[in-house]
Formats: structure tokens, sequence, C-alpha cells
């Protein structure tokens, strides 16, 4: 019995405490205007929290809570079901923009001050896929796509030119497998990486229109997509042996280790593989889709975006906040640490692992990711990991390619309700 | 009308005194101790293992650490949260269990003393039972409209939600226990005076404790290993529980092992502690509950 | 002064005092606002094109419809079932053996079965973040230097990535199971054994014959408890593949979750989870059925 | 002064269209050990439970001390019990157990002690106090049931078949305790049993029920030799009455299979007046009224029967002959001087004058 009072008296500070605790942690905030930012990529909050706390230096009586959850898809989705978003959010031009610009809580940047600074054709990218066509969030950050290689490698293998036309990447392919070094390290475990490869073919192969014949059902997967499979496929031959068992992080390793050369993705695969290795020497060079060097372009996004609720509490901060995000400064920080290109006018990516695509960047002389223009719920991911499955099983590709196709059809229409 | 059993009279049944030492069977014996060892202790073993390496080890993976990294725990403290998580990952886990014991009990007892006395009892016990089959699932996205209407999407309010949340299967594992219950107890209580409060808190509820044991464990574990619910409830960062904290390493772009297997420790560690101590209460707690 | 009282006759035992309702009705009301509240809502839901927010309006049966048209959900059903299947047969099959012998004449029993349950205490998200590493890079890493060609790769990126599943659920679900048959035999009276001795029974028939009919109770628990548990399977499937390669290991809760509340069917997914619900309620309650006559029978 | 009237009672249950206990009328007095016995399910329990409070009644008054009390709660009626199954709070200790009552209404830590140290003082617990129940063999138990009880200083003891959990032997001494018990604390007892050698030997007054309904009330020595039916004649008495469906012709019963007794003139006039010269009826007579003596088979020569002894028991002071006359199976219950072997064919007189005649069709006692 006394043992039992014990123990209850025990929880019941703990209680107490915990009690204490987060009544604290909600008081002291209270006095200040307090915003909540809140990001879908987990990677960058190093440098957002640098930002904060040089703006909440300025500004003392703003406090800026930084959330940015792995899995901010859902999160994001349980808030908008909550009707309760934060004031202000970071998104990519995808999904998770997507589904709360068209519930129709955000306020229109259009007529921002700091918007006239972005680039039009990273504006177009947003507006492009909103609803109404509306400048929804001010884009921030882009992505680039191409080809990481390890330069080391190239090297070693005796290449001393980065290659323009896909024949010449083929040819460097075979050059490499040769001397024993995996010619392109494909992370397919991590399903998300497929859309890395399929999504460059993809922009320089099909037409930017052909989505919305899709959409309207005018045409097909199977009728269109043919030669962006097989070269697909045929990207993959080229990989290391389990490649569909090798997750994102096992292959930058191998990346930055010279155990292969070339991770066909985006610009983030650097700064993850130099976590593995510091001193790697990565580049990174388009994807030489074509044959014709001059049709090739670099596949280029909006990594992030930045957006503010409509129904905030104090808007004006939290634009204040935006705007301090975008000043050139508060930019360049973020390219330097996340590797990415900047949206606004003037700020370039000048880092020597990037130069292999930074001046195509700066040019804006890019197409976007096609998925972004998908329906919500067509995972193409799916497809494309089923279709690595298949290979490796030794499906002949002509069947893989139809079946895959097929796949993507069936899929896309039941996606595409409404 | 009286054929209740007799708690009073469990003195222990006159053990079968044929024990004759038995040969012990080593065979066996090494058997299972080798699969013991490597089935069940070996991924323990990998994830300690590369807790305690940096990455440039990690070319063998199951050797023994050359050098140890404690610095990966310290990293992974600091990028969980470790202290505010556990913090709140142990109020959350630990009024959970009280007021689940207190409040859960309660109903479990009155419910099965009366059901078959009263249609309101027994069909209340039918609309908890059958609630056990309703995965999370379905009511998960109304739930959460519902719990922030509340303005419940805290701690507090994730706490309360698992003690009413865990009612239908408590329900079903007390009801088993309480049915051996001889209902004099009750009545010589009632003689002594006793009002229906202190029948319960002064009789019944002292000599549930095996159950409470029982209930107490599950329920420990439920809280502690959940991530599902935290993760659509709990959506302020100071809020979080360890196992939404681990999926700061399942980030896209960025996943390090030695960093997401030191923290995995971190989390597992209050648990294995716990289990060494309690090993055998939690062995027959749980054994008991499920058989009754 | 007493005999004038007339009383009614009362048809009831005993009177239930006040309390004990109140001992009841009060957390009963919180239960059916948090969880039969939000039910309800889910299972209304289904019948709209709600999305998560926004607005909706009444669709009918047409998601019920939807669901079986759409490849991606039956296929969801036939893996959910598979897995279920085998999960259910494996784990029990295995822990049948290891409770035997564990309740054999061994030493070191108590740290044994310390050990077989040790499993049990660790989360699952935890545990499939620790087997898809031992799957993605220790074993194929393993089977590499052995020359073993099936090891060689990581499971979890093949067509039999729902096997690497199966095993991380049956390290885990092993415990449980365990030691609820291990109470089983303990709790068979050795007399029996002694009389079966004397009949000249081999260990076989001793086991098939009375051990087997003896713990039928214990076997009914753990098989409607597997089933059910396996039939709504999550947490290892999104810690270790996601439901992937291509949707290949997309249970049922995986797709309610990633199509439900990710994508935008949130309606088409609760239809599901209703459907899921169904299926869990009409299985378990016929095994209960199956089950327990088995054992009246043996009984 | 506690009187206790209990008025028509009724008990009914749920979907049960027979009462459980019908009409039971009943005056105790200040200070009365009564004792409630029946075979089990006559209702015996229930009336108790009813007295307590854990029954509802479903018709009828409670009337104590001249105050109707069907709806008072158990805790406001000063009634102590003590239970079957004793009921001993098994997360307590002795003292707790017995004090419990006390603490609920709060008296004062040392009053609480006096009292618990007293009772325990007269029931021998003294030693015991701080074990738990299940430290305590069955004899003990049953005590601390009894402490529980005394402590009170109720106004009314119930007791429900308190001793049907021990062992014989154990049974009579607590018996003797209960008796003394009650000596000591005047109080009124109301005990429940289905042995009627507990009911004989320890009531002031027994009720004896059947089928929910009151046979006979009264002293156990009127009950033993005035039984008013055939259930309380068979009832009382261990062996049980012999009963031989017989029929009273030219003074003398026969059964035509082998018993054929005269009816001594006293009861066959009183038969007669009743109208039973040439009927049937049933008659009785226990086994301790049948004799092997030379004494009374002299005495009584027109009851004589010769019957072959079956099977013989020897109880130390007394045999127990089960024998057969003719085709009538009888016990009787001699000295054991008188003792025969099965096989051996005896002579045994009938002593009709404390014979028990019964209506065939009531079962009254004709009288």
């Amino acid at each position: 019995m006394k043992k039992g009072t014990k123990l209850l008296a025990v929880s019941a500070s703990l209680i107490a405490l915990s009690l204490v605790t987060n009544a604290c942690g909600n008081s002291s905030s209270s006095e200040k205007t307090t915003l909540q930012f809140f990001s879908t990529k987990t990677e960058n909050a190093p440098t957002y929290k640098k930002m904060i706390a040089s703006f909440e230096k300025q500004n003392p009586d703003i406090k800026i809570q930084l959330s940015s959850p792995s899995n901010a898809g859902t999160v994001l989705k349980s808030d908008l079901a909550k009707n309760s978003i934060p004031d202000i959010m970071a998104v990519g031009g995808d999904v998770n923009y997507q589904q709360i610009q068209k519930a129709g809580v955000l306020v229109d940047m259009s007529k921002e001050s700091f918007t006239k600074n972005t680039m039009p054709q990273y504006q177009k990218m947003i507006t492009s896929i909103s609803k109404g066509g509306k400048l929804d969030a001010v884009p921030y950050a882009t992505n680039a796509s191409g080809v990481v290689y390890n330069k080391a490698a190239f090297k070693k293998a005796g290449i001393t030119k980065t290659p323009t036309t896909w024949d010449e990447l083929i040819a460097d392919a075979k050059t490499l497998k040769a001397k024993g070094i995996t010619p392109f390290e494909l992370p397919f475990q991590d399903s998300w990486t497929t859309m890395g490869v399929f999504n460059q073919l993809s922009s320089n192969m099909v037409g930017s229109s052909w989505i919305k014949e899709r959409k309207n059902n005018k045409t097909t997967f199977v009728s269109t997509y043919k030669p962006v499979m097989t070269k697909y496929l045929e990207l993959s031959k080229y990989a290391q042996k389990d490649y569909m068992g090798t997750t994102y992080n096992d292959g930058t390793k191998a990346l930055a280790e010279g155990k292969a050369a070339m991770m066909i993705n985006g610009n983030f695969v650097i700064p993850q593989a130099k976590t593995s290795k510091k001193s790697a020497d990565l580049d990174m060079f388009k994807l030489p889709v074509n044959n014709d060097a001059s049709k090739n372009k670099v596949t280029s996004g909006i990594d992030v975006a930045l957006a503010v609720s409509k129904n905030s509490k104090n808007k004006a901060a939290a634009m204040k906040f935006v705007k301090f995000m975008m000043t050139e400064k508060n930019a360049k920080l973020y390219n330097k640490e996340q590797f990415s290109f900047s949206a606004i006018k003037g700020v370039d990516q000048n880092d020597a692992s990037l130069k292999g695509i930074s001046a195509d960047l700066a040019k804006g002389d890019v197409v976007n990711y096609p998925d972004h223009y998908y329906p919500d719920g067509f995972d193409m991911t799916q497809v494309l990991t089923q279709t690595g499955v298949n290979q490796t099983k030794g499906m002949s590709d002509a069947t893989n390619i139809t079946k895959s196709l097929k796949k993507a059809d069936s899929a896309f229409k039941s996606a595409n309700v409404k | 009308m009286q054929a209740n059993a007799d708690l009073n009279n469990n003195t222990p049944a006159p053990r079968k005194s044929k024990k004759r030492k038995k040969k012990v069977n080593w065979t066996l014996t090494s058997v299972m101790m080798v699969l013991a060892i490597f089935a069940i202790l070996g991924p323990l073993y990998i994830t300690v293992v590369i807790a305690l390496k940096d990455p440039s080890q990690m070319t063998n993976v199951l050797s023994l650490p050359k050098q140890i990294h404690w610095e990966n725990f310290k990293n992974a403290w600091q990028m969980t949260n470790f202290p505010k998580m556990f913090l709140n990952t142990l109020f959350i886990t630990v009024v959970n269990v009280i007021f689940t014991i207190f409040t859960n009990s309660m109903a479990a007892y009155v419910i099965t003393r009366y059901r078959l006395k009263n249609k309101f009892f027994n069909m209340m016990y039918y609309y908890f039972i059958s609630a056990m089959f309703i995965p999370f699932n379905v009511i998960m996205l109304p739930l959460v409209k519902e719990v922030s209407a509340f303005h419940m999407d805290n701690i507090i309010g994730i706490t309360f939600l698992y003690i009413v949340f865990g009612l239908p299967q408590n329900i079903f594992l007390y009801s088993g226990f309480v049915k051996e219950i001889p209902t004099a107890l009750e009545e010589a209580a009632e003689m002594d005076g006793a009002k229906p409060m202190q029948i319960f808190f002064k009789v019944i509820f002292p000599l549930m404790k095996p159950m409470h044991a029982t209930v107490a464990i599950l329920s420990f574990m439920w809280t502690w290993n959940d991530f599902l619910m935290p993760l659509v409830l709990l959506s302020n960062p100071d809020q979080q529980t360890l196992q939404l904290a681990q999926y700061v390493f399942q980030g896209q772009f960025s996943t390090q092992y030695n960093l997401a297997f030191a923290s995995y420790v971190l989390v597992l560690l209050p648990v294995l502690i716990m289990y060494v101590f309690f090993q055998k209460y939690i062995i027959a707690g749980v054994t008991s509950g499920s058989v009754k | 002064m007493q005999e004038t009282i007339k009383r009614k006759p009362k048809r009831k035992g005993k009177k239930i005092p006040f309390a004990y309702y109140m001992m009841v009705v009060p957390i009963g009301i919180l239960f059916f606002i948090f969880h039969t509240i939000p039910f309800l809502r889910g299972v209304f839901y289904s019948f709209t094109d709600w999305s998560g927010y926004g607005t909706w309006k009444f669709v009918g049966l047409k998601n019920y419809l939807y669901m079986f048209g759409n490849s991606n959900i039956t296929h969801a059903y036939w893996f959910t079932f598979k897995f279920a299947l085998f999960a259910t047969i494996l784990v029990n099959a295995i822990a049948l053996a290891i409770a035997v012998g564990l309740n054999g004449k061994i030493k070191y029993q108590n740290f044994l079965k310390a050990i077989y349950f040790l499993p049990y205490m660790l989360g699952s998200l935890i545990v499939g973040f620790v087997f898809k590493f031992i799957f993605g890079n220790l074993l194929p890493s393993l089977g590499q230097t052995l020359h073993w060609g099936f090891m060689s790769s990581n499971i979890l990126g093949t067509t039999h990535a729902w096997i690497g599943i199966l095993i991380m659920t049956i390290w885990q679900g092993l415990a449980f199971n365990t030691l609820i048959y291990l109470a089983g035999l303990q709790s068979v009276d050795p007399e029996i054994y002694e009389a079966a001795a004397l009949d000249g029974v081999n260990p076989w028939q001793k086991f098939m014959r009375l051990t087997f009919p003896l713990i039928a109770p214990f076997f009914t628990i753990n098989l409607v408890l597997s089933v059910k548990g396996y039939l709504m399977v999550f947490d290892q499937i999104m810690a270790m593949t996601n439901g992937g390669p291509g949707n290949s290991t997309t249970s049922i809760s995986v797709e309610i979750y990633t199509q439900g509340f990710q994508g935008s069917q949130f309606a088409i997914q609760s239809a599901n989870a209703v459907v899921l619900f169904i299926v869990v309620l009409t299985i378990s309650l016929i095994q209960l059925r199956v089950l327990n006559k088995r054992e009246e029978r043996l009984g | 002064m506690v009187e206790i009237n209990l008025k028509h009672i009724y008990k009914e249950y749920d979907g049960n269209d027979n009462y459980s206990v019908s009409d039971f009328n009943l005056d105790i007095k200040d200070k009365e050990f009564i004792v409630f016995v029946g075979p089990s399910g006559c209702g015996k329990s229930t009336t108790l439970r009813m007295i307590a409070g854990l029954e509802d009644i479903s018709k009828g008054d409670l009337v104590m001390d001249g105050k109707v009390i069907n709806d008072l709660a158990p805790k406001d009626r000063d009634i102590a019990m003590v239970f079957q199954n004793y009921a001993l709070y098994p997360n307590m200790t002795v003292f707790d157990n017995m004090g419990f009552g006390l603490s609920i209404k709060k008296m004062p830590k040392d009053e609480i002690k006096k009292r618990v140290d007293n009772a325990a003082e007269i029931l021998g617990l003294t030693d015991f106090l701080q074990r738990k129940p299940a430290a305590l063999s069955g004899g003990q138990r049953q005590r601390v049931a009894l402490g529980r009880a005394i402590v009170r200083d109720a106004k009314l003891f119930l007791l429900d078949e308190p001793l049907s959990n021990l062992d014989a032997k154990l049974r009579v001494d607590m018996r003797t305790q209960i008796a003394q018990l009650h000596q000591r604390l005047q109080t009124n007892m109301i005990y429940v049993t289905h042995d009627q050698v507990e009911a004989m030997t320890m009531a002031d007054r027994i009720v004896i029920m059947n089928d929910g309904k009151i046979q006979q009330v009264g002293t156990p020595d009127e009950l033993y030799n005035k039984p008013t039916n055939k259930f309380v004649a068979g009832f009382m008495g261990s062996p049980s009455m012999n009963f031989f469906d017989a029929e009273l012709k030219n003074g003398r019963v026969s059964n035509g299979r082998g018993l054929d007794v005269a009816v001594p003139e006293g009861r066959l006039k009183v038969l007669r007046e009743k109208g039973y010269d040439g009927k049937k009826l049933t008659v009785g007579i226990r086994p301790e009224d049948i004799h092997t003596e030379q004494v009374a088979l002299e005495a009584m020569p027109d009851a004589v029967v010769s019957a072959k002894v079956e099977v013989s028991e020897f109880l130390g002071t007394d045999s127990m002959l089960y024998s057969r006359t003719g085709e009538t199976e009888f016990v009787a219950q001699v000295n054991a001087r008188d003792y025969h072997k099965p096989g051996e064919e005896v002579e045994m007189a009938f002593e009709m004058s404390k014979a028990h005649f019964f209506d065939d069709d009531t079962e009254l006692t004709i009288e």
C-alpha cells in the first residue's frame, strides 16, 4: 500500500512538472507575435534557423516557430482538415502546394514588391499548376536536375569531357563499366529517385502540352512514351547490380567514394554525398537526352516557394518575414548552404560543384518537372519501381515497356477523377 | 445462487510433490540458446554497434567499433530534441497509464458486474467490444478535425484520447478478471456500510492488481511505440513524441545511419531498462491478460 | 401505521445505485464523442466526394463501386490476405515450436523466455528501420562476399519484397504468440503425460493427440489476434518499403493512409476503410465460431 | 430491544413467474436465535438477504422496532452479516478486515482498536491480527468473519451458512462457539443452514422452509416431535424418518408388502375421528422408535415384524440396521449392544405410540 502511494506521489509530481514545462513554453511566447513557419524539406532547417535568428534579432517582438516534419504532406493535409494552416509555408512547386492552393487559403503574392524580383519563368511554373492561374506562392529556390558525377572516377576511366549527346553518354558508360566502375548509381529502393531519371527524359522528349491532352484522354502513355521508356531501361542496364535494393543514402555514398561515376538526379545530391565523404569532387552536367545537343535542356523546378495563410492573424508580420527571406543576402545564404539555385534575379549559384549547369539556370533555359502536373492520386513512382523489378526479374524490354505504360495509363485514369 | 469461487480459499493446491530431478536436455538448451542469440539478439547487436561507429567504420558492419563515437548519441540527442521529446512521451505514457487504470477499471467493473442484470450495461459491453474491430484509419481524418475543433491537438489532448481509446480492449481484459471476484465481497462491504465508490476503491480496486499490471504494461507499450496518432494530431514541433522524432532521420534527402541508429537506441533504451527490471512481471502480466 | 402502505411489486433483483452509472456513463460519453462520432462520420464521408477539406456532395455508392474497379485497391486486398495468411501460419507454427522447445527440459528457461519475449517490447517502426538496413546493406554485402546469388541483392527491391516484411513481422510477432503457447503448455497437467507414457504413446502422437487439443483455447486466442492484427498491417510496411516496389507491398491500411491522407482520395479510402472494418469483423467472428466449435468437440 | 417482524414478504425475480419466497410471516423477539433451515433453493438465503437489504423486497413489509425498513439501504439498517465464503477482503489484514466497517463510519482509531482487540480476544485471533486472510486456516477465517460482525455491535446478526465450508470436526466446535457468542452478545441472530443438526443444536426457534414457503416455525423440540407435515418430519432428524404408504383397517396399518402393525388405542381414536378408517395414509416412524430389545418385543407384541438385516452400521453407541420385512425397507436405530450382522433374521417392534400419520393428499400431520 505504501509503495503504491509513493509511486503515485512520484507520478503526480512528474505530471505537474510536465504540465509546468508545457505551460511555460506557451506563456513565454504569448507576449510576442508568434508565427508558425512550416517547411516541407527537412534538410534545409538549419539554414532557416539561421535566418530566423537574425530576423528575430531585428524584430524582437516577433517569434518564429519552425516546423519541418519529415512527412510534411500528411501534416499539411491534417492541418488543412483542421482548418488551421501555419502562417508561413515553404513548399515545393508540387502536389503539396496544389492541395493548399486549391483549398483557397493562401494570400495572392502577385502584388508584393519582392515578387517582381523573381524570374518570370519560375513564376509561370507556379501559376501553371495553380487553380485560376493565380500566384499564391512566391518562388524562392529552385533545383536543377542533371547528372551528378564524380570527377575522379571520370579521370580514372580516362574521360576528359562530359558528354553532350545521348550516344556519348552511353559510350562513356561503356568505358566506365569496362574499368569496373558503376556508370550510373540508381538508388531506386527509395522510389522517388526514379522520377529523377524519368522526369528528365520525359521533359526533353515529350512536349509540355502532352499532359493536358492526357488529362482530356486525347492521348495515352502507351502511344507516346515508348521512346522514353526505352531510354529509361537502357540507362538502368548500366546501373549497379542491385539498383532496386539500393537506398538513396547508400547510392550517394557510392558516388562520393567513386565506386560509381554518375547519379541522375538533382543538385541536392551533392550536399548529401558530401556528408559521407567531404573531399569528394563532384560536378553536374545536364542529362544529354537527345543526340542534338542544342535540344537538351536542364529540368528545373520550384524547390521552395513561400506562401502566407489568408487566415493568419499576423499577416503583416508573416509578410515581413517572407520579404526578409527574399533579400539578396539571405537568398545567397540559402544558395550556398543548400547547393540550390535562386529564383531571385541576380542571385547566382557560384559553387564549383554546380558550374556544369549554373549557366543554363542563369539563362533561364529550363523545362519544368512533368510530374508536377500529374493529378493528385497518380503515383508514377509505383509504375517505375515495378518496371525496375520486372527488369531485374529478366522480363524482355518490349513486354516490360508495354506493361508499364499500360499500368501508367490505368493508374492515371483512376486518379484523374472529377 | 452462491456458486461463487471462494477468493479466500486460495491456498495453493498441494503441489504434485513428485518433482523428480529431471535430466537437463543440453542439445535442446543449446539449440534454443543459439537461436536466441542469433535471431533475437542479433538485430539488436547490429543496432547498437552501428550507433557507436562513424560512417568510415561502416565497411564491416558486424565488427565491434574500433573507436566508440559517443558523439552520435550527442548529435541524435540534439537533432531529435531528445529531452523535450522524452518528457512529452513520458508525460503521455505515465498520465495515460495512471488514468487508464483508474477510469477504465471502474467502467469495466461496473459493466461486467451488472451486464447480466441490466440491459443498459449489457449494451455498453457489446458497444465497447465491437469498437475493438474498428481500424484507426477509419476514424483518423474525422478525428483530426474534431480534435482541433476542441483545441486538443496537443500533448494533453492526445493523452486524453489514449485514455478513452483504450477502453474497449481494457474492458475486455478486466471483465474476465472481474467475473472471478465473488459478489459476496461487495455485499460484505455494503453491509459494513461502504458506499459504491468506497466499495470499488477500497475493496475491488486493490483486488484487481494483477490485471492493473497487465493493463499498465499494454497501455505503456501502446503509447510509447505509437506514431500514427501523434503524427496526425501533434503538429506543433514542441509537442511531439520520440517515435515522431525518429522520422527526422527518414527525411527524403538525408539518412545518416549512425545518427539514426543512435537515436533508435535512445528510444529503445528506456523500454529495455524497464524490461530488464520488470521482465518477470511484464511476462506474467501479458500472459494473464490474454489468457484469462 | 405500516400495514396501509401498499407497494408495487418490484421485478428487479436489486436496484443499481446511481453511483455505478456515474462510473461508466461519463467515460462512455467521451468514447462516443471521440471514437464513435468520428467513425460514423467516416462512414458518412464514404458516401460523399469529400477530399478532407473544402466542399462535398453525396455520391451514393460510387466510391464503393470505384473501389472494386481500381486495380490498386484490389491488389491491396489480395496482398493483405496473402500476407495475413502466411504471417498467421508461420508465426503460429514457429511460435508453437519455440514454445515446445522452451517447455522442454532445458536450463536457463527463464532467461531464454525473457529473450524470446524481448521483441514484443520494441516498436514496429524502429524494428522496421533496423530490418530495412539489414536487408538493404548487411545481407547483400554478406551475400556478395559469400557469392550467394539469392542474397546478393536487397530483397526489398525485388518482387519478393513482401517476404522481407514477412520475416520482420515474424521476428516481432513470435514473442507474443510464443508466450501464450508456453502458458498453454504449462497449464497441462503432467499426470496426463504420465498416463500417456504408460499407454505407450510416441512423442508425435503425444503432441498431436494430447498436447495440441489441450492447448486449443490458446490456439484460438493466437489465431484470432494474429489474423486481426495482420489484416491491419501498417507500421512495418511504412518503415520498410512504403508499399513498393510498384505497389507490391501496399496493404489495405497503407493504401488507405497514402491515398486517403496524402493523395486526395479521402472519400474513396473512407469507403475502403469501411470495407476493411467489415472484413476484419467478419473474419474474426467466423474464426471464433469455428474454433470455439472445434474446441467444444475436443473439450 | 430489537423486534423484527416480517409481514407477508414476497420475492420474485425477473423472468421467473413463481415467487422465490412467498407470504413469509415471522415475528422475531428480542435476543432470539432464529435458524432458517431447508434444502438448497428453498428461499432461506433469499429471505436473509432481503432482511440484510441485499435484495429488494417485492411485496410485504419488513419491520424493525416498529418501523418499515424495506427501502433502507443495508448500511443504514444496523445489521451485521457473516457470509458463507466469509467474504474476507483479501487485500487487508485481519485487523483491517474487522475494522473496515468502523473506519467507513469514521470511528476514531483508538476506539476501532479497542473494539477489534476485544473481538479478537473473544475469538482467539489476537496473534493473527496482522496476517492476511490467505495466511489463515479455514477455521481462523471463519472466526475473522464472525469478528468482523461482532465489532460492529449491530442490532441484528445474520449468518448465511457460515459453517458449510469447514470440515466436520471444526464445524462442531464452531457450533458451540457461535452458541456461546450468542449467549455473550445477547443480540438477535438469524442463522441460515441446510443442516438440520445445526438447526436443532443452536436455535431458539427454527423456521423450516421449502419451495419458498415456511413449513413450520417452532422450537427444535416442537419440530422434532410435532412436525406439522411430512416434509418437516422427513427433514428433521438423521437418519430420516421411515415413511410407509399404508391403509388403516381393523385398528392396524398395513401396506400389503410386509408391514402390518397395530395402532395404539389413543392414536386410533384420533384417526377414526378424522375419518381415516379404511383409507390410505402415510405412516412415519423414526428409526430410534423401532426396537429389538426383548423388553420392547414383549411390551408391544402386536407391532412386531420379522425383518432381515441387509446392511448394518456400527456407530459406537448405536447401530443402524437397514432392514427389510417382506418388500418393505426401513431403517432401525438400535442400541449398539443389539448389533446384528447382515443376513440375520431379527424380530423388531414398532413403537407406534410415537408414530406420525400424514394425509396422503395434503401431507399434513393428522392430529
